[in-house]
């Protein structure tokens, strides 16, 4: 299968009034032709930066370095006018919580009709008949009255489905969707999904979500704390049996498993432990090794693991 | 609908005010209402003519009919004679509004949109150097008295350059073909337009500029340009759309402003307008013009207001579909 | 404690009076230490019922009572006596936060205009334990809205409701951008409070095993109606 | 990581420094300024000379040395320019705001008086107050601030009216924030774009309208600012003369005051964007 | 080379004028140069010469008759005849108020063409009045009774070597065509226009760029600053028209501390640097005044001693008269009260506040303090010619209000005057001056009158004319031979006949 997305030592910095701060240390990944990535971690750790920064699109005080290879160009190094081209085109980004990322003063059809437009469509009808059919793909009933509509007259999850319809519009290489199910029924959801993966089905999806039914429909998952990469590989091998301490205890904590908290505190820390496991603050494994070195890729059954305590 | 109602409520009520202001002023100032309302002075007025100024007022009358008089006059039109020019005020309008309009109305479109283009695009622009130079240039122009800004563009186009007229808004003989006359017309506004564009860009500029910018850490700024919107149309269709209905007001408060402040460049091109007018009125005190001059000025401004008012709620979907009036 | 009786909410659409029902004659109470979550199809009208409650909309027909008194009725405003008792975690975070104040300061200011701390430096040490007890590092508090990630922004939502000690928590889809962990942790903040303050909460989710596992009652919202679901 | 990266602010600096230094001499002029002219500045001279080691600037019409006359006028026209420009600012922003927060009746009458007095047309009120008020500063202040506030106020009342509708008012409400933190705290801020652009623009104009005032004949000759210098090159053949020494400076003073100013205060937003991280500030 | 048939001239002006109304001041007086006719005029050197008519005079000027030239023909092609002058004075009289048959005793219409003026008091100097008094015809305006408003081409109907063509006020232009049946010839210009300014610095750039051939303002000349860099544009000519005005006047109210005191005033007239005021703001041309006050070129000058500043002189008068520095501010007092001049100036015009800063640091060597009251033309009317509530003032006192009434600017210093008198002189002495010159039966006795109201001048200094000026006017040099007259400058009636092209 053909290479789609391949990231080496990803690194973003943020600058604030008294130096920098670091987001992102030092991510590698890498995505073929129709596979689905499941990008999971605590909030905060760095998922949407991570997405941010392939699209050029990081606020003005934040940097990323490393190399994002994308069709063999490195999309880091590329101006922004190039970059304007390609987005919506040969990769696609689908925002986190839709009704933020809508402009509240326009109509949504005008919103998915600029879309539409980027597509090469311009017949009036065929743009009416292509935007009803995504909208009904998102389970809407009639999307023509939601078309007329302002997003400050959507409900959280409606705009949530108008912005994944957009997302839809395309037929590109690489799809980045940020937590695409937040606010939506189950049914929904994974109508969405089944949709996303048929439609895109000669793409790469990257899928980052905190739910653990999402993460389950991709391929390969990836697990990242704090900004750094704790465990990467099959997904229903690394959910069925996880072997990095923060995978396990992510597990421990779902509805089903009756909430149950290992010991943590603070989710991040502010800045990055220049030694040791950043996982181990909060590790109930840790140990002296864990405090000062760091712990080395293993791979275990194809799976990559950074932990001391795995054992290949 | 009902907040337009309102406003037009609350406007026919501000003309009702500016109405009352307009008659009661002159009888209430120091002085006799008389030479007040005629804009003489006692020394060249002579008492049969004192006696038939008094009668034409009937300002012996009691107020109540004095005021009933004034507002029939209003509404048929008679807005006073201007014993200075001697001539009805409505005439010395009549004469000078079609040649403010010809500056006034191509001068706020293009200072509108010049405003409005240049903003967006220097709000929204990474280069931070041509956004500053940019801004500082406007600064710059916002800091010439206007008088020194209309000289030096008519010593340098008019005289240096012989590009345009000096002055006036014809020829001294007009060409006898229309496409030709309307090509002398366009030739000589074009110098005090500019200059009226020039005075009135830069606080536009910098409200649409300074908007722009903080709207551009918005979100769905984000997201526009994740979907590849191209960046006109992230600027105008996108932003602008949000940092309209202060702009709108600007704009609306305008055209109050170039039909009185279009003075200076009025005077100095040597055209007979509204601001000329006005000038001299105030200068010689010349109270029926004064009044007159007001009163339409009024109705000008109470207009852009309706105006821009329907237009931010046109604009602003919140506003149109009563966001707020449910609670 | 909170008894909703018969509330009905129309939304104007289009220019004309074009109007579209979309809460049709709701009723349901909540009692003291008690979890009540609704369900519904996403536009349901989960969150206006959340809005009507929390004051910022009027409902076109019915009343709301709140410990006996009348609290919301088509004419009668939110008494602002009872604003500290009912708080609404709102579901857009983003958007519900100035984007010119740090986020510290937006739940310090709600802190001391309530009076619940007796000067600026007290509040800051109440607007740190708060951030801790939502998993947030304290330096997190001095940034604006648009410098935290998603889930940053609802926990910060959520501790800003917090800070007032509410007896209402109207929780509208407030854990949908928290991992796993940090869910879990709410949750069981939630919890805590509830047994020891006598909260109460209104659950609006989506998560179907998120809402069976720790609610008490579970309503259904379907086409403006308020249906009662039992627990499996 | 902690390496503090600095370089891509140095180039910010330079624009504050230059606006600083631009503040400070100006200050100086207009406190102290017998220790920077180099004469009287009633002291005449021939007139009309030329640019000179002695004369710096040249003289005018009536042989004054335009330097020191810039100098001494400097108090004046800071003062006319930022009072008149920061009342008009208050007026304008207080009750804009106010109109556009305030719904009813409350708001309309607050509407209701920004349209009246808008609709005063500034030139002949100007003309009328003056006459009553007599030329002077603290007159044209006066009438600059009363009659410059409406615009403000109206741009005001129409952002008002936008960011009352956004959502995050409504949380504050939720939160029980006073109508009043509202308004003060959180509206006013988020207007601040609107603010500072009118403000700056006006500082300018106030100092300018003085020149206007005086060019339509009710000024107060008798004083000098920069303003009025311009006025003066006009109206006694430094146009026509071409006599640059003279109309140029003061017209540069002025701009060169308000770039400072400008520059000052971009620098400190770009600076509160990015954010402190090591004090805690809560609110102070 | 010369030629005397020029088609078209452009006249430009700052003269505001607004309709053509014979009510609009400024057309009035530019009609008078071009359509109009008055009965006589005035010539180069000030003295009467006929225009319309010829005149003569029995019982010393008391009765006047007016004999009308042959072949006078209103623009319509109606005869002027002696009605029409007749109804002029009725109507004007009605309609402006100008005031004339007040003093007249009869108007007796001998015949068609001869008109008799007879005045209650033998008046030597009736004509001067008659110059400015234009005839219109007795047909048009008989009906008209909204004189003000009659702006109706017919209102332009005139009988002089020009005809109204259009008034475009879009433009601001005048259009004047040579009337072909003029008594006088034809004119040298086929078609003049005039073009209305608003400004002067964009009328001298047209001037210099020839768009213009001239520039005129009625009883004015260009602005003194301006010359210098008309006269360095190469293209155009300076001419000097002697004038017969005051441009510049210190007035002082006699009524008011400290200028009531005599030696005060004689101190004041002596601390003035009169060079540097004309240095600064007189044209390059202008004349040194005298304590006499009246300008050389007008009728009954005499000499009297020249103005000039003399410090040591004016301190020795004050301490004459008693005035010490007592508290050392350097500032005299008289009996304890200081010395402050207060000196209204007009805001309208910049350069009396410079002035006024000249005279300030001036005085200041004499211990004499001058604060600059500056109020807005219509207070400095009402404090100046009604209220009387100045102490001293600039201002400029023109030719024909020098000459109204008894003369000798007796109309503005005449404390007795109740309105337009911005002198306060109630001296009885000077009040019977100004009946003899009233009363003046011959020139002789009027020039006698004249003399001792001069003298009265130098003695009192109830004014002080800062500089006699001469003023520019300027025209593009291609045109040559202009006539120049003492009322209207180089645009006048002869000069359409003298004027000729390069
Ligand atoms: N201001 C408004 N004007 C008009 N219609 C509105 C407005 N706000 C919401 N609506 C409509 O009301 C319906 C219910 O909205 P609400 O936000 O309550 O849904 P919800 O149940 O919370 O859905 P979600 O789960 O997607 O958040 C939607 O159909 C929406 O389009
Ligand atoms: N402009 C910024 N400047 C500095 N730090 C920022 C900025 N924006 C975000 N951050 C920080 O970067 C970190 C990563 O943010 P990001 O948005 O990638 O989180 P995320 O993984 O998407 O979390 P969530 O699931 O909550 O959305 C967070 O700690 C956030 O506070
Ligand atoms: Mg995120
Ligand atoms: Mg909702």
């Amino acid at each position: 299968m053909k290479k789609i997305l391949s990231i080496t030592g990803l690194t973003i910095d943020s600058q604030l009034m008294h130096g920098s701060h670091r987001i992102v240390n030092d991510l590698s990944f890498e995505l073929e032709q129709g596979e689905t990535l499941a990008i999971v971690g605590e909030s905060g750790c760095g998922k949407t930066m991570t997405a941010l920064s392939i699209f050029g699109l990081l606020p003005e005080n934040c940097t990323a370095s490393g190399t994002v290879t994308f069709d063999d160009c490195n999309l880091l190094s590329l101006r922004e006018k190039e970059l304007s081209r390609m987005r919506g085109i040969d990769f696609v980004l689908i925002p986190q919580s839709g009704a933020d990322f809508l402009n509240p003063g326009l109509k949504v059809r005008t919103q998915i009709y600029e879309t539409l437009k980027r597509t090469g469509i311009k017949d009036k009808r065929i743009l009416e008949k292509t935007a009803c059919d995504l909208l009904n793909s998102v389970s809407f009933q009639n999307p023509d009255s939601i078309m007329n509509k302002y997003p400050f007259q959507l409900s959280g999850g409606m705009a949530q489905r108008v912005v994944l319809a957009m997302g839809l519009t395309f037929s590109p290489k690489l799809v980045i969707s940020d937590e695409p199910t937040r606010g939506i029924d189950s049914n929904t959801s994974m109508a969405y999904l089944k949709e996303l993966t048929s439609v895109f089905s000669d793409s790469g999806i990257v899928i980052i979500t905190h739910d653990i039914s999402v993460a389950d429909y991709c391929k390969n998952i990836f697990i990242m704390y704090a900004g750094e990469c704790m465990e990467y590989g099959d997904c229903t091998r690394i959910l069925n049996n996880p072997s990095h301490p923060y995978t396990k205890s992510l597990i421990a904590a779902l509805p089903i498993n009756g909430f149950s908290l290992n010991s943590r505190k603070a989710s991040i820390p502010q800045d990055f432990l220049n030694t040791g496991c950043t996982f181990y603050p909060h590790c109930p494994q840790s140990t002296k090794k864990c405090q000062t070195d760091k712990p080395e890729k293993q791979i275990i059954d194809q799976t990559k693991v950074w932990c001391h305590h795995v054992k290949s | 609908m009902s907040d337009i109602t309102k406003k037009i409520i609350s406007s026919i009520l501000c003309l009702a005010a500016i109405i009352i202001i307009n008659f009661f002023l002159p009888r209430l100032m120091p002085g006799d209402p008389v030479l007040m309302l005629t804009g003489q002075n006692e020394e060249s007025i002579s008492a049969a003519q004192y006696q038939s100024f008094e009668e034409k007022l009937g300002i012996n009358y009691p107020v109540s009919i004095q005021f009933k008089n004034y507002l029939v006059n209003l509404f048929s039109g008679d807005l006073g004679y201007s014993y200075h020019y001697n001539d009805t005020v409505a005439n010395l309008m009549k004469n000078r509004i079609p040649n403010t309009l010809q500056l006034a109305i191509p001068s706020i479109l293009l200072a509108s949109i010049l405003g409005m283009f240049l903003g967006c695009t220097m709000g929204y622009t990474k280069k931070q150097r041509l956004d500053k130079s940019v801004t500082t240039a406007f600064i710059i122009i916002n800091a010439i008295p206007s008088f020194l800004l209309a000289m030096v563009i008519v010593t340098f186009f008019a005289f240096k350059l012989r590009l345009f007229p000096l002055g006036g808004l014809n020829s001294i003989v007009v060409p006898h073909h229309a496409i030709l006359a309307f090509g002398d017309r366009i030739k000589h506004l074009i110098l005090p337009i500019s200059t009226i564009v020039l005075l009135s860009l830069p606080p536009k500029y910098m409200m649409v500029r300074n908007t722009v910018k903080s709207a551009t850490k918005e979100k769905y700024v984000l997201y526009a340009k994740a979907r590849g919107i191209s960046s006109f149309r992230i600027k105008f269709v996108h932003i602008f759309k949000n940092v309209c209905p202060p702009f709108i007001t600007l704009v609306g408060l305008n055209l109050a402003f170039v039909i009185s402040g279009s003075m200076i460049t009025e005077i100095i091109f040597s055209i007979n307008g509204m601001g000329e007018l006005l000038y001299e009125a105030a200068i010689y005190r010349d109270f029926p013009t004064l009044q007159g001059c007001f009163f339409i000025i009024s109705i000008i401004v109470i207009l852009a207001n309706i105006l821009t008012d329907i237009t931010c709620v046109m604009v602003d979907p919140k506003q149109r579909f009563g966001f707020y009036e449910s609670n | 404690m909170l008894k909703v009786e018969n509330i009905s909410k129309d939304f104007k659409v289009g220019f004309r009076k074009k109007t579209e029902k979309i809460l049709d004659d709701i009723s349901f109470y909540i009692k003291p230490k008690e979890v009540v979550s609704i369900t519904g199809n996403s536009g349901s009208g989960k969150s206006t019922i959340a809005r009507i409650i929390s004051g910022t909309i009027k409902p076109d027909q019915g009343n709301i009572f709140y410990r006996g008194n009348l609290l919301i009725s088509p004419n009668q405003s939110f008494s602002t006596e009872y604003r500290k008792d009912i708080q609404l975690i709102p579901q857009q975070p983003f958007l519900s936060l100035d984007p010119k104040q740090k986020v510290g300061d937006a739940i310090a200011e709600t802190i001391l205009a309530h009076g619940l701390s007796p000067s600026k430096k007290e509040a800051a040490q109440q607007v740190n334990a708060l951030l801790e007890q939502v998993w947030l590092p304290c330096q997190l508090a001095n940034r604006y809205p648009s410098q935290i990630s998603g889930g940053q922004a609802q926990r910060i939502v959520i501790a800003k409701a917090l800070a007032l000690n509410p007896k209402l928590l109207i929780a509208d889809e407030s854990t949908s951008m928290l991992d796993i962990l940090a869910q879990a942790q709410i949750i069981q903040i939630l919890l805590n409070l509830m047994t020891k303050y006598g909260l109460s909460i209104l659950f609006i989710s989506h998560d179907k095993p998120l809402v069976q596992a720790f609610s008490n009652r579970i309503y259904h919202l379907s086409e403006g109606k308020l249906i009662l679901q039992n627990k499996e | 990581m902690k390496a503090i990266k600095r370089t891509s602010f140095k180039k910010e600096f330079y624009s504050l420094y230059f606006g600083i230094i631009i503040m400070i001499v100006f200050l100086l002029w207009s406190i102290l300024p017998g220790i920077f002219s180099p004469y009287n500045p009633k002291e005449m001279f021939s007139p009309w000379l030329a640019m000179s080691l002695s004369h710096l600037l040249g003289t005018n019409d009536m042989g004054y040395d335009i330097f020191s006359e810039l100098i001494y006028a400097a108090s004046r026209t800071l003062f006319t320019g930022f009072c008149a420009a920061f009342v008009s600012l208050i007026i304008g922003t207080t009750l804009g705001t106010l109109s556009g927060y305030l719904e009813g009746w409350a708001g309309e009458g607050l509407d209701f008086i920004i349209n009246i007095f808008l609709l005063i047309p500034t030139l002949p009120m100007m003309v009328v107050v003056a006459a009553f008020v007599g030329p002077g500063t603290f007159n044209i202040i006066l009438i600059i601030s009363l009659l410059g506030w409406c615009s403000t106020a109206r741009a005001v009342r129409a952002r008002t009216k936008q960011i009352k509708h956004s959502p995050f008012v409504e949380a504050l409400t939720i939160s029980g924030i006073s109508e009043k933190q509202i308004v003060l705290k959180h509206i006013i801020p988020n207007l601040s774009d609107v603010i500072f652009a009118k403000y700056i623009m006006s500082v300018a104009s106030c100092m300018l309208m003085e020149a206007t005032v005086s060019f339509m004949g009710l000024g107060d000759p008798t004083h000098v600012t920069w303003g009025s210098m311009i006025n003066f090159a006009f109206s006694r053949g430094g146009f026509s003369r071409g006599v640059l020494n003279w109309y140029l400076p003061p017209g540069i003073c002025i701009t060169l005051c308000v770039l400072s100013f400008y520059y000052i205060n971009s620098h400190f937003e770009e600076k509160s964007k990015i954010v402190v991280n090591e004090e805690q500030s809560y609110m102070d | 080379s010369t030629q005397k048939t020029i088609d078209s001239m452009v006249i430009g002006t700052t003269m505001d004028i607004q309709s053509i109304s014979r009510s609009d001041y400024y057309y009035n007086v530019l009609s008078g140069t071009l359509t109009h006719l008055a009965l006589v005029r005035l010539d180069e050197n000030n003295e009467i010469q006929p225009m319309m008519a010829e005149y003569s005079t029995a019982d010393n000027g008391k009765t006047w008759t007016f004999v009308l030239k042959d072949g006078l023909k209103w623009d319509d092609g109606e005869k002027v005849t002696a009605e029409d002058v007749k109804f002029t004075i009725e109507y004007l009289d009605k309609m402006e108020n100008a005031g004339r048959m007040d003093k007249l005793e009869a108007i007796n219409i001998v015949n068609d063409q001869t008109i008799q003026l007879v005045y209650k008091t033998a008046n030597i100097r009736a004509l001067n009045d008659l110059t400015t008094l234009r005839i219109i015809p007795k047909h048009i305006f008989e009906n008209v009774t909204d004189y003000a408003g009659f702006k109706d081409d017919a209102a332009a109907i005139g009988c002089g070597p020009y005809k109204f063509v259009r008034f475009d006020a879009d433009a601001g232009v005048l259009e004047f065509e040579a009337n072909p049946d003029y008594i006088g010839g034809k004119p040298n210009i086929k078609t003049i226009n005039v073009k209305l300014f608003k400004n002067t610095d964009t009328m001298y750039m047209a001037l210099k760029a020839e768009e213009i051939g001239m520039v005129y303002f009625y009883a004015g000349g260009i602005d003194p600053s301006a010359a210098a860099d008309l006269k360095s544009s190469g293209n155009i000519t300076l001419t000097e028209v002697q004038d017969t005005s005051n441009p510049l006047v210190l007035i002082f109210n006699n009524e008011k501390t400290p200028v009531n005191s005599l030696p005060v005033r004689q101190a004041i007239a002596k601390g003035i640097d009169y060079e540097k005021c004309r240095e600064l703001f007189g044209s390059e041309y202008s004349i040194p005044s005298n304590y006499g006050f009246i300008p050389k070129s007008n009728e009954g000058y005499i000499d009297t001693a020249a103005l000039k500043l003399d410090i040591d002189g004016a301190k020795k008068i004050l301490s004459d008269a008693g005035a010490i520095d007592s508290n050392g501010d350097g500032i005299l007092e008289i009996n304890g009260t200081p010395l402050d001049l207060e000196i209204l100036v007009r805001t309208d015009k910049p350069v009396y506040a410079r002035v006024g800063e000249l005279l300030q640091s001036n005085l200041k060597a004499i211990g004499i303090n001058v604060i600059l009251n500056s109020v807005d033309v219509p207070t400095f009317r009402s404090m100046t010619e009604t209220e009387h509530t100045d102490v001293s003032m600039l201002s400029r006192f023109t030719s024909f209000g020098m000459n109204m009434g008894a003369g000798m600017s007796t109309s503005y210093l005449d404390g007795r005057l109740k309105s337009n008198a911005q002198g306060q002189i109630m001296d009885p002495a000077f009040a019977s001056i100004v009946d003899k010159l009233k009363a003046a039966t011959t020139m002789a006795e009027y020039d006698q009158a004249a003399k001792e109201c001069q003298e009265y001048y130098a003695g009192s200094v109830p004014a002080i004319a800062l500089y006699w000026d001469v003023y520019l006017q300027a025209y593009n040099s291609k045109y040559d031979n202009f006539t120049i007259d003492g009322t209207f400058g180089i645009v006048n009636q002869q000069t359409w006949y003298s004027i000729s092209q390069k």
